[in-house]
């Protein structure tokens, strides 16, 4: 898929509460196409201390307004330097990058997310709609607070919650939710994204009932087009890119 | 226009803008963005004579105006490269030169002996300064001993353009630039990381999983620069400079340092159209400056 | 609140940060914002064995995340520093370590000597690395044999705590600091300023007078800390880390790959109040991961 | 004099033309004294390429509204981050820095400002005002567009300009204005600041009358406190810092 740069307008930024925020983004030409699970890479010019460019997922595409949508955690200068922007300016972006989500021809799939790792959900939520893919949404995290925007998979999705602290949905991590009963066995393919701990854990118990699980992985990365090799996952085929190879890998193929 | 062409040893480039081993894949991965065609010379990823994974994750580490690197070599091989890369990469109508790095001596020959018979492949560069190596690598490029003696075996089995990339982690650069040059090298590249750490305070644990590294863009370019100004006074083979090179101006300081071209390594993963704004940067300098041949401003630095 | 108290030798620190020399000039210039006594120690400029001018202007340079300074260790010559300075900052309550450079062993030796008899001078430093001078500085801490000179020559003469510090300009930074250790420094003080240059480009001339000039600032950080880490694993003597610390967690970083002390140099530039804030940070690092005493941190990093 | 760090909150941010522009910023406790001459050392947070502080001469003291001014000519990263600054955010100080012009008891004086170089001059006007001192100030510039704010001198003294082009005032260089004729004789003190030529250009002029001339210097500067000797100018008595036994210096005692 081509690769392109461009500064995209901010046309809102949106704080969900005071960790994430939504910045909408407008793009200078029609949006190419997007498979979900892809990403961009933010140049970030505000922060002093903010070398290179941020890795961040494609949260939704809104095609009528030609926008895309990235949800955002403050976790240190540069994304906090980005949830200080102004409507009206703008932000350079590499885009639309990495592998994506396979996307099954029909059948039931869960997708899940825990913190962050939601970001790239909602749009493969949307997208699996489009085509008669039948979608559960499993959300995980600390508390209330951590479970953000879960209103917007409703028109795509049922919607499942899990807290560590049972102040939202059923209390416990994602995989001791309900889902992974009996139930879990009706599913035809799994998508996870979140801290690493939790991917593991899910793939394991997925990998158990032979279901196809995929993971969206989170490394650190330098350029995001393949070029400098910093980003690989080791794999039983060697250590592939996570930001062309992946980040979306299928947990059976890596080593961890 | 000012006429940009430039010559090292006996390759003549369009312009002196080239791309850093390492940070540009082997070309490909910039198709998207322009016509890679319009650069002086495109440097590969580092080429062995086996097929390496690299170094263990994480390898990278965002530092103040710059980034560590501790990838280690990741590659799969000089035959697989043969086989399956240059004929991808040989549509190019640019000097494609290959890195070349292994552990031995004899690695070096096997790659430089394969390389030779490959048409689009005008030149090597020796790499002898990776400091993300455990044997070799870096160790051949600290001392004139092990620097000459890479060079001359390597001399031995390749006919064309030899580069020889030195280490900036030495007391003395200009006398490893001078055993490299009485060895039959024609041409320098100057400078590779300089050796860094990076430290989690809140994991008290290393960054890098190799917990060394290679630090490299904008913080380093001041120690880039004078490397090439010391090193090109004192040879006579033309010198590549880099180092931190993030823009047009960059470029031009280090021709009047010396250098008869220059490399773009960490600035492509900032902003991936980094060698053509650098490109047209120059080109608006020399009519700017009333500069009608890009060789005028070679180590053209005024005292 | 962890207990702060580290030793450098025979001195005791009330805590770890201290200041580095020539960036803090004799502590006076920052009495108006703070109270200089709540710091570990101060490093003074440079002291020589006459008086020096330094070198022609300009001295400075701004660089990406960094600056160049080529001073020169302009200051008065030792006996003024006896008669006019030491009055004004004997004062101070915290240990006072004068910064001594010369062009010659024999210049070492006077200045030492002349230190000797002043009771709230504690320590000194060996400026063995000041890449900003034409003879001698840097040029004796560049090899073994004639770091170990001045070391051996000034430890025949002065019997308080001898500080070396060390050029980050070299290919094994380790074997020296073996061989000051060995001739009897009772620390190290890990790292100087590294050789860079500058070039205006528009003016095709060198920025700074000299050419060269030595970098400094948080661009230098990452290859600072991995000589820390290398020399305090090589050494037993107390290692003193600076290069690049702007805030308590680079602080925090230094103390784990293996610093007693750290000093903090250009931020003083940036931010009068540096000192105090990452003293406070360092503080509030402590409390936050349950660290009772300092000493806990200092080379504790995990692999 | 005591120096000061602090926050000091932009209350206003006026261009004047595009490539000047001036600074309210209203200090958080009682001004201190200052004195004309002086300068501030300014912290630049919002340029990634810009390091150090910027050191700034005072151009006014509002004393009614506890406020700074700043005149800054747009030259680099750092001045141009500073000229987008927006009212209400906040800029960090070290100030008062730097020695002063002399203020006679009585006489007349002569003010000559070139480009920028004008900046210290208003409020040495104003002071030399308070002092029952008589002042001229002459304003040197390429054209129209460099002389600014002459407007705001009127009150304490009278202006003459000189432009190169002729656009605005007398043609050509300050030194070669009618002032520079007998007149310049009837000046007891000079006081010049702008370009390094320039400011040689009067001193050697004024030096023949044996009129005390004072210059201010605009060397690079690190620390701006006397620490590291990066700013040194070479006098009759050895080197001597700018921001510390500078800016201001008796032309003669200078190396030039
Ligand atoms: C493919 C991918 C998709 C992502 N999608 C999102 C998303 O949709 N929303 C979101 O909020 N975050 C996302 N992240 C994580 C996001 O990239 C980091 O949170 C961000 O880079 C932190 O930058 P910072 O300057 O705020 O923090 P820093 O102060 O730089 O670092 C804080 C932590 O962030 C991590 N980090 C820093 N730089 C990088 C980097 N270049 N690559 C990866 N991790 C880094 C490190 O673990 C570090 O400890 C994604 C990461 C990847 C790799
Ligand atoms: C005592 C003093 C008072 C000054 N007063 C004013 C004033 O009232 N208004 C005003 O507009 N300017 C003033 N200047 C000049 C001002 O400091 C520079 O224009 C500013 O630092 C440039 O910063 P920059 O990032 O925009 O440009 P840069 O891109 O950094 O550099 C542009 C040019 O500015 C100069 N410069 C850069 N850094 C410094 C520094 N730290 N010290 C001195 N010069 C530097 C260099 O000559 C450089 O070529 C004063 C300078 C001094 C020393
Ligand atoms: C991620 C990365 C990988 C690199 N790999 C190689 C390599 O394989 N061979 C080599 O000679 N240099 C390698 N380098 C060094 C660069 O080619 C270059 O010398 C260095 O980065 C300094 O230039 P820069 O500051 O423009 O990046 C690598 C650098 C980076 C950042
Ligand atoms: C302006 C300036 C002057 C310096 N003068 C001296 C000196 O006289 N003696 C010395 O040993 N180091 C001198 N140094 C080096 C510093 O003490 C320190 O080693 C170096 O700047 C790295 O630390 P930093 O990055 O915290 O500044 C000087 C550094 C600067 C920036
Ligand atoms: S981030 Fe460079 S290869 Fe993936
Ligand atoms: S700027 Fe540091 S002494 Fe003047």
């Amino acid at each position: 898929m081509a690769k392109f740069i461009h500064d995209f307008k901010v046309v809102e930024n949106l704080p969900v509460n005071k960790d994430y925020f939504v910045l909408y983004l407008e793009c200078p030409i029609q949006l190419p196409p997007i498979l979900p699970g892809q990403f961009v890479q933010v140049q970030v010019h505000s922060s002093p201390t903010t070398y290179l460019r941020r890795p961040i997922s494609i949260y939704d595409v809104d095609r009528d307004k030609n926008q895309l949508l990235l949800l955002i955690k403050k976790v240190g200068n540069g994304t906090k330097a980005l949830s200080s922007l102004k409507v009206g300016e703008y932000l350079n972006l590499v885009y639309p990058l990495g592998n994506s989500f396979s996307i099954p021809h029909s059948g039931r799939v869960l997708l899940i997310g825990g913190g962050v790792g939601i970001a790239p959900m909602l749009y493969l939520a949307k997208y699996l709609k489009t085509k008669n893919v039948e979608a559960h949404v499993l959300i995980g995290g600390k508390s209330t607070h951590d479970i953000i925007e879960c209103d917007k998979y409703k028109p795509y999705c049922e919607v499942y919650i899990t807290t560590d602290d049972g102040s939202l949905g059923e209390k416990g991590l994602v995989t001791q939710h309900s889902l992974f009963g009996e139930q879990i066995k009706f599913y035809d393919r799994v998508y996870v994204c979140g801290p690493n701990p939790m991917m593991i854990a899910v793939s394991k118990l997925v990998e158990k009932y032979n279901i196809p699980c995929e993971v969206s992985l989170e490394n650190m990365m330098a350029c995001g087009i393949g070029a400098c090799l910093c980003c690989v996952a080791p794999t039983h085929e060697g250590n592939k890119t996570t930001c062309v190879e992946g980040p979306v890998f299928n947990s059976k193929d890596l080593k961890w | 226009m000012a006429a940009l062409e430039v010559k090292i040893h006996d390759l003549i480039l369009k312009n002196p803008v080239m791309t850093a081993s390492g940070t540009y894949g082997y070309g490909l991965e910039f198709d998207d963005f322009y016509d890679v065609n319009r650069l002086g010379g495109i440097l590969t990823k580092a080429c062995t004579s086996k097929n390496r994974d690299g170094n263990a994750m994480p390898r990278m580490a965002e530092t103040p105006s710059g980034m560590l690197n501790s990838v280690g070599l990741q590659n799969k091989g000089v035959d697989y490269f043969v086989e399956h890369i240059y004929p991808q990469i040989k549509k190019y109508n640019t000097h494609i030169i290959v890195n070349v790095s292994d552990s031995t001596i004899d690695g070096y020959k096997e790659v430089a002996e394969k390389l030779m018979p490959l048409e689009k492949i005008t030149g090597i560069e020796l790499n002898i300064s990776c400091p993300n190596v455990k044997e070799g690598g870096m160790a051949f490029g600290t001392s004139c001993d092990t620097a000459a003696a890479v060079t001359k075996a390597v001399r031995g089995v390749y006919n064309k353009t030899i580069i020889v990339k030195l280490s900036p982690n030495v007391t003395d650069i200009v006398s490893i630039a001078k055993a490299v040059e009485a060895e039959g090298a024609d041409a320098l590249s100057v400078i590779n990381t300089l050796m860094g750490m990076a430290i989690n305070a809140e994991t008290r644990r290393p960054v890098l999983a190799m917990v060394t590294g290679g630090l490299s863009g904008p913080a380093v370019k001041p120690v880039a620069l004078r490397m090439v100004w010391q090193v090109s006074k004192a040879v006579d083979i033309p010198v590549i400079g880099l180092g931190g090179i993030s823009n047009a101006t960059d470029a031009i300081e280090f021709l009047l340092a010396g250098a008869t071209a220059i490399q773009i390594g960490t600035a492509n993963f900032v902003d991936p159209m980094v060698c053509i704004k650098v490109l047209e940067g120059i080109n608006e300098y020399c009519d700017r400056h009333g500069v009608k041949d890009i060789n005028e401003l070679i180590g053209g630095l005024r005292y």
